[in-house]
């Protein structure tokens, strides 16, 4: 029977959330739920938590979350020309090999940018 | 004869009968599906244990817990569901309480289009490849809102420091599997394990494979790249704030992916199902996956942890450049027809 | 069966929303969420188009392609603008960056 | 016979109301982080509608690039340029121009009746379809190779210009 597979894909899905969404829905409801300051607090070692939690970002490795987003739509682009490769002729991969080489000299500098530590 | 919607008792059994003995049920529900998912990963927290065990001379867990220690993730299990789910103070509550369970719905989701033998598989998608990427490129999110929704120091730099890890490793796993994708002409893993038959692509994309296994190494947060749950310097790193039923699932969603992994350098290396026919595919298949599973919990056991900018500075200026190299390899040993010799 | 005007519809809504956020919001970030919406809209077109031609085609998925590459990396252009405008004013209230004005 | 063919119609109003509610949701929650998140459920809609148009590729790409990608930056961004424990002021809206809202209503409702009254004159039936993935990389190496070296110099140049704008000058 050829059912669609992305149908497949969602009966998959639901019967992920039908089995895990129990394990911590019903822990929620039988556990005691008092507030209490004390045993909600943040965990560090004992001590009580001083200031904001969520503040302490590292600027340092913003470049290289850049350099995941161009690289991340490059690969999409060359997964895109890949499945048909074997099918095209050489020549007209040529583009696409200059696109990757065109895309070095930028990597390059981005890593220097990136690896100096000054200027971040 | 099955009729839709079903009037008499007789045929509300033939319906479900027919729906239990379908092709799609049997494979979302026991095998490649749920039952088999629970037990393998109920299997490697045990396997884990055992082998970390045996190297380190560990000698609580050679003995603890019924025949072999089989017992011992069935009472860790009824321990974690039995406690009491703690939020921390200020703590998003939706993301905190949300984000576990699609932790493991993400890592159990691509399990869809891996193919366990030729016609094991729940969808056979044309685009089983990405389809698997674009589901692991969620994690970096998760874990970050994770950590942020703890409201938490060290969860938060947990949650940090993973997400430059997996970022930076994504984009060689990525860049690597391209030269599988080359070889193979197909996203579609049914089509890639075919393309197999004669010889597996661990051969002829060597380089590929070192890349893309190295990589895993560092997506799965296992050592020596274990640096976002360093315990010595973080507690437990982004999940130190998860307790009781939320830890359990995360920990679920981490082994799932571990299995997913291994199983998918199985599909693009190590030849997926082929194997002598002495033994079923699926069997081969598991086999395999279980063994890569192996090498990549080994180093937990000899290894220590690598620094956090050594690590990205390893995966961007080492990993991306031998992968982009290896696709040009690919291109010129698929050009020169020297690949045509080993029938791909 | 789904018709190609109810894309069109979903689009336009979708376009009248980022519309809204555009004209109305005054956070710099909200105003990128409000760019990547109508963007979103414009690639939901394309691929309605190009799936309701008379045979299918695929040119319009390429654009698509072409289309979530540019919105990319015009986010992170747009991020960093963001950035560097919170950094020198401590401030990303569009109202409030008027250091150009005389 | 059971007709398990996808009821494509059940999945389209589904995906209409989730991604519609998550656009509106991303301009009006209180919080940035949640309006990210929304953002990227509207995302996960639009891929969902890309499957739907037989353009699963896209929808893969869609999910990859936007939600696993562009959504992370912003995340990023936020949590880089929230203040410490001021609560976030810069998100009242324009009150004294309800224009906006009028504006966008007003477009949507204008392009909606233009669809509605070209309706006639539209494509009815959906063809089938025989498109293939392996159908992208001709039609992108031998009918766009132009764009594709453009989009080289896109990359690099905003790659180059978003370092420079972002790191420290001294």
């Amino acid at each position: 029977m050829a059912l669609n597979p992305w149908l497949a894909i969602i009966i998959w899905g639901v019967i992920i959330i039908v089995m895990t969404g129990p394990m911590l829905t019903l822990p929620i409801f039988w556990s005691r739920r008092k507030p209490d300051p004390f045993r909600d607090m943040p965990f560090e070692s004992g001590q009580v938590p001083q200031g904001e939690a969520r503040h302490r970002l590292i600027m340092q490795y913003y470049p290289y979350l850049l350099m995941f987003v161009v690289f991340d739509v490059v690969g999409m682009f060359l997964f895109a020309w890949g499945i048909s490769f074997t099918k095209l002729p050489l020549e007209s991969s040529a583009f696409v090999i200059l696109f990757i080489v065109l895309l070095g000299a930028p990597l390059g500098y981005a890593l220097k940018l990136a690896l100096n530590k000054e200027n971040w | 004869m099955v009729v839709f919607p079903p009037t008499t008792p007789a045929e509300l059994v033939a319906l479900v009968i027919r729906i239990i003995t379908s092709h799609t049920f049997i494979t979302v529900v026991v095998f490649p599906g749920f039952i088999h998912l629970t037990v393998v990963v109920i299997f490697l927290t045990w396997y884990e244990r055992k082998l970390l065990a045996r190297i380190q001379l560990r000698i609580g867990p050679l003995y603890a817990g019924g025949p072999g220690g089989l017992f011992q993730p069935l009472a860790d299990g009824v321990k974690l569901i039995f406690k009491e789910v703690m939020i921390p103070y200020k703590a998003s509550k939706p993301l905190f309480l949300g984000i576990p369970v699609l932790l493991v719905f993400l890592s159990a989701l691509p399990f869809a289009v891996i193919p366990f033998g030729q016609h094991w598989v729940i969808a056979n998608i044309d685009v089983g490849l990405v389809f698997v990427f674009a589901m692991t490129s969620l994690f970096p999110s998760m874990i970050l809102l994770f950590a942020w929704a703890s409201n938490s120091k060290y969860p938060f730099l947990g949650g940090l420091r993973s997400l430059f890890q997996q970022v930076a490793y994504e984009i060689p796993m990525w860049i690597s599997t391209l030269s599988i994708v080359l070889l193979a002409g197909s996203l579609n893993l049914v089509d890639i394990v075919r393309a197999q038959q004669k010889i597996w692509f661990i051969v002829p994309a060597f380089l590929s494979f070192v890349v893309f296994f190295i990589s895993i190494m560092a997506e799965l947060e296992r050592l020596p790249f274990d640096l976002p749950e360093a315990e010595p310097e973080l507690v437990a790193g982004w999940y130190t704030e998860a307790s009781g039923a939320i830890f359990m699932l995360i920990f679920m969603g981490l082994y799932m992916k571990l299995y997913l992994m291994s199983s998918l350098v199985t599909v693009l290396f190590l030849g997926g199902w082929w194997g002598p026919t002495i033994l079923p595919q699926p069997v081969w298949f598991i086999l395999k996956s279980l063994i890569v599973a192996t090498f990549i919990i080994i180093p937990r056991g000899v290894y220590p942890r690598i620094r956090v900018d050594m690590l990205i500075k390893i995966g961007w200026t080492r990993l991306l450049i031998i992968a982009l190299a290896n696709v040009f390899l690919t291109i010129i040993l698929i050009g020169t027809g020297f690949m045509t010799a080993w029938g791909i | 069966m789904v018709s190609l005007t109810s894309y069109l519809i979903v689009s336009a809504a979708l376009l009248g929303i980022g519309v809204y956020g555009l004209s109305v919001k005054r956070n710099a970030i909200r105003i990128l969420f409000a760019v990547e919406i109508i963007v979103n809209a414009a690639n939901l077109n394309f691929a309605a188009f190009t799936r309701y031609m008379n045979p299918p085609q695929v040119s319009g998925q390429v654009i698509v392609f072409y289309s979530i590459a540019a919105a990319a990396m015009e986010a992170a252009v747009g991020l960093a603008l963001i950035l560097v405008a919170f950094r020198l004013n401590s401030t990303i209230d569009v109202r409030k960056l008027n250091k150009l004005k005389g | 016979m059971v007709s398990l063919a996808i009821p494509s119609d059940i999945a389209f109003v589904i995906l209409t109301v989730v991604t519609i509610t998550a656009a509106i949701m991303a301009l009006h929650a209180k919080e940035l982080i949640y309006g990210a998140v929304s953002l990227a459920v509207s995302f996960i809609g639009i891929a969902g509608f890309f499957a739907l148009l037989d353009a699963p590729y896209l929808a893969m790409l869609q999910i990859a690039i936007y939600v696993g990608a562009i959504v992370v930056l912003i995340l990023f961004t936020i949590m880089l340029v929230r203040r410490d424990q001021a609560p976030e002021i810069d998100e009242q809206t324009n009150s004294e121009s309800p224009v906006g809202l009028w504006l966008a209503g007003l477009l949507a409702l204008a392009i909606s009746g233009v669809v509605a009254l070209a309706g006639a004159s539209l494509p009815t039936g959906e063809p089938p379809a025989n498109l293939q993935v392996s159908d992208l990389g001709p039609v992108l190496t031998s009918q766009y190779p132009v764009p594709l070296i453009v989009l080289a110099l896109l990359l690099s140049a905003s790659l180059l210009g978003a370092l420079v704008l972002a790191k420290v000058e001294r």
